[in-house]
C-alpha cells in the first residue's frame, strides 16, 4: 500500500516512535500497538546524535534509543523484524542517510529502505533547496518523500516543496519544535488553508495529544494527524517507571507492573482515542470542502 | 565569494523548513547590508568596530620569537579586540546586522563562553535583548565568562541535554531560532551553520586579513609567506586567511586540536582531538555540509580538546573546501604542545595567550623551534600567527592542565594547585 | 612642564641618600631619553606602545550614557591597553628606558596587580628580568594577577610587614633598590615619588590626553567641556589631563575613592576612604610632598576603597598642586555608588569596566543623572570619561561586593554566591 | 656636650635603639643600660609609620613602638623622662618633623626637640637636596644636622652633603637598608677614604653587630661606629621571650627570666663589647692618620 493510499478511507492517524526506546525488544512490542489503536500509516523515528527540530521529549527518546545500540544497520533489521501491515515512514535526519552504505550520498540507505519495506522518508534537516539527490534516489525505488510545511513557509517557498512533496505533505502546526501541547494552535487553520489548493493529503502534526485535538484539527480540513511527544511520553513514563521498579524491587520487592506490555497497552490506548477523535472530525467536516 | 552558499561540494542550508524563511530573510539582509553596503551598514559596522571594539588592532613584531624561530614572526593581535578575542568582529557585526533587519531579540549558543560573552556586549552595546544558550557542564568550567554575560545583561540559559557542552548549546539555539524565529536573530559564532552564516562571518571577521595585508605591506613591504591560525569552526582562521586567498604566494595553516591523540574510538564514539580536517569526514551537521568528526554510521563525535573554543566536531564548509583543494594546509597541535606554547608565548613575549591561540604557537614551534626537522620547514622568511584571543579565560584551565603534565618551561605553580 | 620637580609647593625628592644617585641618574636620563628623544627614545617607545600595547585606544561615543545624561558622553578607552589598563603606558615606557640606561633587573610594587602585570609582560616583551613585590593580602586578594605575573616570567615577593598592602609593599620595594640601586631600576606605578618619576610617568601617560585631544577635535570639531578621571596615585588622571591643563575652557575632574564615609577615625589611624585630595592634608610620603591621608601627627593613615588600584593613602604631588591652583577639581564617589556605576556601564555599555574606573562614573550619574540637582552640573555638553581598565580582574570582589549590598540594578547573582 | 665634642676622647660608640619599643618603661631602662655601656652618644628613634630605610629588625621595632603607643608628644616626654647625659640625636622621618605643631614646617618640632634636650637629628629620608628649611630651624635652636653619606654618595653630591652636615656624618657602610651583618663591608673603607679630607667626624653604621666589626671599622679610620639592629634584635628577642613567658606562665607555671632587667643587663653587655672593640681598634690605627 502506498502512503497515499493510506488517506483514502478517511483521516489517516499517523503515529510516531522513535525506534528501538528504550530497547529494540520493547520498542518491538510498542509500534505493533500501534497498528493494534488504528495506525493509518507508523512514523518510525532512526535516531542521530544532533536532533535539531526536536523538543525535548523526542530527544530523550533519542538518547535512550540510542544507548540501547540502535544504529542504521540495527533500524533496518528492526523494521524487518516488525509485524505490521500499514505503511512505514523512516524519519531521520540527513547525515544519517547520506552517510550509509560505502559511498557518501543517499543512494545506499534507500535501497536498503526499499528492500525492507519503507515507503518513503521525512527528513527534518532537509529542505526542498537541498533535497534533489535523496528525491532521485526515493524515485528510484518507488519510495515517497514527505516535506514539512512551516507555519512560515508561503509564497514560492510553498510551491516550491509542493512540487516536489510525494505520499503526503506533514503540516507543522506550530512554530518551535516537536513535543505535546494542551492546546491548538490557531496557526494550524491558516496554514491548511494555504496549502488547500494543492492535491496531495495534508497530514498536521506538531503537538497534537489528545482525541479532542485530533478531533479539531481533522474537522478543520486535516486528512490525517500525526503524533509523536504524546506517544513518546508514555514510552518514557513507563521507562523510568520501570527503572524506578527495578530499584524498588530490590529494596522493598514491590512489583509497579510497568512492564512493556503495559506500556503497549497504554499506547494502544492513546492511539485508539486520537484515531476516534480524528474520525469524529471528519464526521464533523462541511459535506463539500471547498477545493477550486 | 560565494554567494549561493556552496564552496565546492561544501555548504549548503540542511535546516528545518519553519527556519528557512528567516535564513533566507537574513540571505537578504546579508547581501543588501553586508555586500552592498545599503544604508551606510558596513560603515556603521566598520566605525563600531573601530571605536567600540578597538580596531584596528597591531601586527606586531615578535622580537624573541623572531629569534627563536630565524625568521620574521610578526603577530596579529586580536587578543586586543574588546572582550579580549576576535569573536566580537563577528558578534558586533551580527547584533547590528539584527537591528537593520529590524529584529527584536538575540540568541546564541556559547561553548568556552567566548563567543556568549562577545554577543552580550555587542547587544548591551547596541541595546537588544539577548538570551545565550550555554551546556551546562561548560557553565560550570566557565564561570567567570557567565558572569560577564550576566553582569552585560543577559540571560544565560543553561542545556542540560547530551553531556551539556556547544554541541548540544547549538542544537538547542536553533530551537529556540525555530520557535521565535519572526523577531529573534540567532548569532552563530563561527563560520558554520547554514548559508548565508559561513559567508557572513567571514565577512565580518575578514577585516583581521584586510588590516594584516595592508600592515604586511606597511611594515615590511611584502605579503607574508605564511599565515597561520589555530582553527575550532574556523572563524579567526578564515578571517586572518580571506584576503590571501587569492595571494597564492601566501602560505595557509589552519591549526586544529589534536587533542590527546589523533586515534578515534569509533565504538564509544569519541574524538579525543577536534581536529575534523584531519581525522574528520565529509557530512552534515548543524546546517551545513562540511568536514565532521563523526563515526562509521554518520552519528556525530562527542570531540576533544584542553582548549574549549576549540572543542567543536565540525569546521566551517569554506575551510573545509579551502583545505579540499589544497589552499589551505590543515594541520594540528596536541594538548601538550599547546599548552607548553602557552607557557612560551607568555614568557617569551609578554602575551598571556588564549589556549585556543596557543595552537597556532604550538604548530611554529613543531615546524621551525629547535626541535624541528628542516625538511617540514615551508613557512617561509615571513610569518604572521593570528593572536585570535587572550587567556584570561584560561587561567583555571592553565594551571589544572600545567599541573597535570610535566610541562617544563611552566614556572613553579604549588601555591596554586587549589585553583585561582 | 617641570624639570626641577616641583609642582608649586608640592613634589621633591624626599628618599634615602643611597638612593640620591640613581635617582639624579634616572633624571638624567628622563631628560636625555624622554624629554630629548636621545637615541629616538620616545620613537621606539611609541611604536612599541602602537604595536606591543595596541595604541591609539579609541575615544568611543557612549550612545546609551549620552542619552542618559542629555549630552555628549564620550570614553577613551584604556581598558584596550593590552593588560587591560592604562598602567601599560607607564611600565613600558619604565623598562624600556631602564633598557636605554644599561640595567639589568627591574623591581616594582604592585597592589591590585594591575601595575605588577603591567610590568611583568613589558619585562617579558623587552627580556628583562623582574621582581614585583606585593603585600601578603593583597596577594591573596588578586591571585589571578599574581597568576598571570608568573606565567610571564616575574617573581612575585610576598611583603608580610603591616597590613600586608600596597603601602607596605612600596616601603619594600624602595629598600630593594636602595640595596641594588646599581644595577636596578625601580618601576614606580603611578606618578608618586620622588622627581623624575611624576613627571616621568605623567609624560609616559600623557600619551592618553594627546589622543583624547586629537580625537575630540576629529569628531566633534572641538575640545572637550571636561574630562573625568578616577584618581588612586593618579596617572591615569594626570594622563588623561595633561594636554588639556592649559586649555582652560576644558573642565578637569579627579575622582577620588570615597570609600565607606569621608568621615576618619583619627584615633584608630584609619581613613575609611582614599579620599586624600578632600581629606587629607600635606605632608611627605613616599619621596615626595603631597596630600596624604594621616593624622594630626603626620603618621599615614590606612586607606579603604571597594577598588584596590585606589586604595592608596597620597597622591601625585602634580595632581595636588593642580587641585590646589583650582585648574584641577577633586572629587569623590563611594563604595557604593562605584559599584552601581559598574553595574551600569556594564549593562549599558557592553563595557565591563575596573571598579576604580567606575568610581569616573558614579561621578557622571551624581551630577548627570536622573536625581542629580541641576546646580551641581559643571560639566557641560560634551564630556570624555577615562575608561582606566577593564573590570575581568574584579568581577570576584564585583559579587562579595554586590552581595553584601542593595544594588537594585544589579543582576540576579544566587548562582555566584559562592564565588567564580 | 655637643655632638662633636662626644668624638674628642676617642672614638664614639653611638647605639640606636627606637623610643618606646616595646613600651614607655622598659624603654627608658633599655636606653639607660646604652649609657652604662659605654654609648657616647644615643640615636632614639622616633617610630614613623612607613620607614622606608629600615630593614626587618627596626621596621618590627617601630611597629611594637607604635602599638606601644609612641607619639611625637610621648617621644618629647620620654626625652624627658630620660636619665642619661650623653647627648641624644633623634633619628625619624621628615613627615613627623613636618607635620608636628600647628603649622606644617620644621620649626615647631625642632624648637619643642631643643627644649627637651636633643642635640641633633638623623632624617633617612632628607637628602641635602630638601633639607634647607630643617637646616635653618636647627641653625636657629642650635641644634645639629647629621646627614648620612652611601656608599653610591660622590662628587658634587658629597660635597653639597658635607657642607651642610654637622655633629657627624653618618657613613653607610653598605648599600640597602639598617640590619646587623655578620661581615663587614668592603665599601666602608672607600667611604672613609672619600670622605677622609673633611674636617667632621666620621660615624659608621648600617650592619654593625660585633666587637669584631666595631674594632676592623675604627681601625680603618672611622671615628665613631653606629649600632642599631644588633642592639633592637636583643629587644625583640627579649620581647618575644616576654610574650612567650606570657603564655608559659599559664600552661606551665615556668619563668624564662626575660624581664626588662635582663633584657637591659644583655644591652649593656653587648654595649660594652661594641664600645671596647671601637676601642681597640683606635689604639691599633697607624698613628699619624694621613690627613692632608
Ligand atoms: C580565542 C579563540 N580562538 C579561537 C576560537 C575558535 O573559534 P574559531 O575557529 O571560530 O575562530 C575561539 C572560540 O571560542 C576562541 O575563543
Ligand atoms: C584600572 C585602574 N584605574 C586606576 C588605577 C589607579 O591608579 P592611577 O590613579 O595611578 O591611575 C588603577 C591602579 O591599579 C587601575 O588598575
Amino acid at each position: 500500500m502506498s502512503l497515499e493510499d493510506a488517506f483514502a478511507d478517511g483521516p489517516a492517524f499517523i503515529p510516531y516512535l522513535a525506534a528501538g526506546d528504550p530497547d529494540y525488544e520493547s520498542s518491538l512490542e510498542y509500534v505493533e500497538a500501534l497498528e493494534r489503536g488504528g495506525a493509518d500509516i507508523i512514523e518510525l523515528g532512526l535516531p542521530f546524535s544532533e536532533p535539531i527540530a526536536e523538543g525535548p521529549t523526542i530527544q530523550n527518546a533519542v538518547v535512550r534509543s540510542l544507548q540501547g545500540g540502535m544504529t542504521p544497520t540495527r533500524f533496518f533489521e528492526f523494521v524487518e523484524d516488525l509485524d505490521v501491515s500499514v505503511p512505514l515512514v523512516c524519519m531521520t535526519y540527513y547525515n544519517l542517510i547520506y552517510r550509509y552504505g560505502d559511498e557518501p550520498g543517499p543512494r545506499p540507505f534507500v535501497e536498503k529502505a526499499a528492500s525492507v519495506g519503507i515507503e518513503g522518508f521525512v527528513v527534518p534537516d532537509l529542505p526542498a533547496e537541498e533535497s534533489e539527490p535523496l528525491r532521485e534516489a526515493c524515485d528510484e525505488f518507488g519510495l515517497d518523500l514527505v516535506f514539512i510545511v512551516a507555519p512560515t513557509t508561503r509564497g514560492e517557498r510553498l510551491e516550491r516543496i509542493m512540487e516536489q512533496v510525494s505520499g503526503y505533505v506533514y503540516v507543522q502546526a506550530r512554530l518551535g519544535t516537536t513535543g505535546a501541547q494542551t492546546d491548538v494552535s490557531d496557526q494550524t487553520d491558516s496554514s491548511l488553508a494555504r496549502i488547500a489548493d494543492y492535491d496531495v493529503p495534508k497530514a498536521v502534526g506538531f503537538g497534537i495529544s489528545s482525541g479532542e485535538h485530533a478531533e479539531r484539527i481533522v474537522r478543520s480540513g486535516a486528512d490525517g494527524i500525526i503524533v509523536g511527544s504524546a506517544l513518546v511520553d508514555i514510552v518514557a513514563e513507563g521507562t523510568s517507571a520501570a527503572r524506578q521498579t527495578q530499584s524498588d524491587d530490590v529494596a522493598t520487592g514491590h512489583e509497579r507492573g510497568d512492564d512493556p506490555q503495559a506500556v503497549a497497552d497504554r499506547l494502544e490506548t492513546l492511539a485508539r482515542e486520537l484515531k476516534d477523535g480524528a474520525m469524529v472530525g471528519a464526521s464533523q467536516r462541511p459535506p463539500h470542502p471547498e477545493r477550486t | 565569494m560565494s554567494v549561493d552558499g556552496k564552496f565546492g561540494e561544501f555548504g549548503g542550508q540542511y535546516v528545518p523548513e519553519a527556519l528557512m524563511p528567516a535564513i533566507e530573510e537574513l540571505e537578504d539582509a546579508y547581501e543588501r547590508y553586508v555586500l552592498n553596503n545599503e544604508d551606510g551598514f558596513m560603515d556603521e559596522f566598520r566605525t563600531r568596530l573601530r571605536d567600540f571594539g578597538g580596531r584596528p588592532t597591531p601586527l606586531q613584531r615578535a622580537d624573541r620569537l623572531s629569534e627563536r624561530y630565524g625568521r620574521e614572526v610578526y603577530l596579529k593581535r586580536e587578543d586586543l579586540v574588546h572582550g579580549g578575542a576576535h569573536k566580537l568582529n563577528n558578534a558586533l557585526g551580527q547584533v547590528l546586522l539584527a537591528k537593520y533587519m529590524g529584529k527584536e531579540r538575540i540568541i546564541a549558543e556559547t561553548g568556552a563562553g567566548q563567543h556568549g560573552t562577545a554577543t552580550a556586549m555587542a547587544c548591551a552595546h547596541l541595546d537588544m535583548p539577548c538570551e545565550i544558550y550555554m551546556g551546562e557542564r561548560d557553565i560550570n568550567r566557565q564561570r567567570p565568562n557567565v558572569f560577564r554575560m550576566k553582569l552585560n545583561g543577559s540571560e544565560v540559559n543553561p542545556v542540560t541535554v547530551g553531556r551539556g557542552t556547544l554541541k548540544e548549546a547549538i542544537s538547542e539555539t536553533m530551537r529556540d531560532w525555530a520557535t521565535n524565529v519572526e523577531d529573534t536573530h540567532y548569532v552563530i559564532g563561527s563560520v558554520v551553520g547554514p548559508h548565508p552564516f559561513p559567508s557572513m562571518v567571514r565577512d565580518f571577521q575578514s577585516v583581521i586579513s584586510e588590516e594584516a595585508r595592508t600592515q604586511a605591506q606597511e611594515k615590511l613591504g611584502r605579503l607574508p609567506d605564511s599565515v597561520l591560525a589555530c582553527a575550532g569552526g574556523g572563524s579567526n582562521t578564515m578571517g586572518a586567511f580571506a584576503e590571501f586567498v587569492s595571494d597564492d604566494e601566501v602560505g595557509l595553516y589552519a591549526v586544529e586540536a589534536g587533542g590527546s591523540t589523533l586515534e578515534v574510538d569509533e565504538d564509544a564514539g569519541v574524538a579525543p582531538n577536534s581536529a575534523s580536517l584531519t581525522t574528520g569526514s565529509e557530512g552534515i551537521l548543524h546546517g551545513a555540509r562540511t568536514t565532521i568528526l563523526q563515526d562509521h554510521d554518520g552519528q556525530i563525535m562527542e570531540s576533544h580538546s584542553i582548549s574549549s573554543g576549540l572543542d567543536y566536531a565540525g569546521v566551517g564548509p569554506e575551510l573545509a573546501h579551502l583545505v579540499d583543494i589544497d589552499r589551505v594546509t590543515a594541520v594540528n597541535v596536541g594538548d601538550d604542545d599547546a599548552l607548553t606554547a602557552f607557557h612560551r608565548l607568555s614568557q617569551l613575549e609578554g602575551i598571556i595567550p588564549a589556549l585556543e591561540t596557543a595552537h597556532a604557537f604550538g604548530y611554529l614551534e613543531a615546524v621551525a623551534g629547535p626541535d624541528a626537522t628542516d625538511e617540514t620547514d615551508a613557512l617561509g622568511e615571513f610569518v604572521v600567527v593570528n593572536v585570535s584571543g587572550r587567556g584570561d579565560k584560561d587561567l583555571e584551565s592553565a594551571i589544572e592542565e600545567t599541573y597535570e603534565r610535566d610541562i617544563d618551561i611552566a614556572p613553579n605553580m604549588d601555591e596554586f594547585t587549589g585553583g585561582l
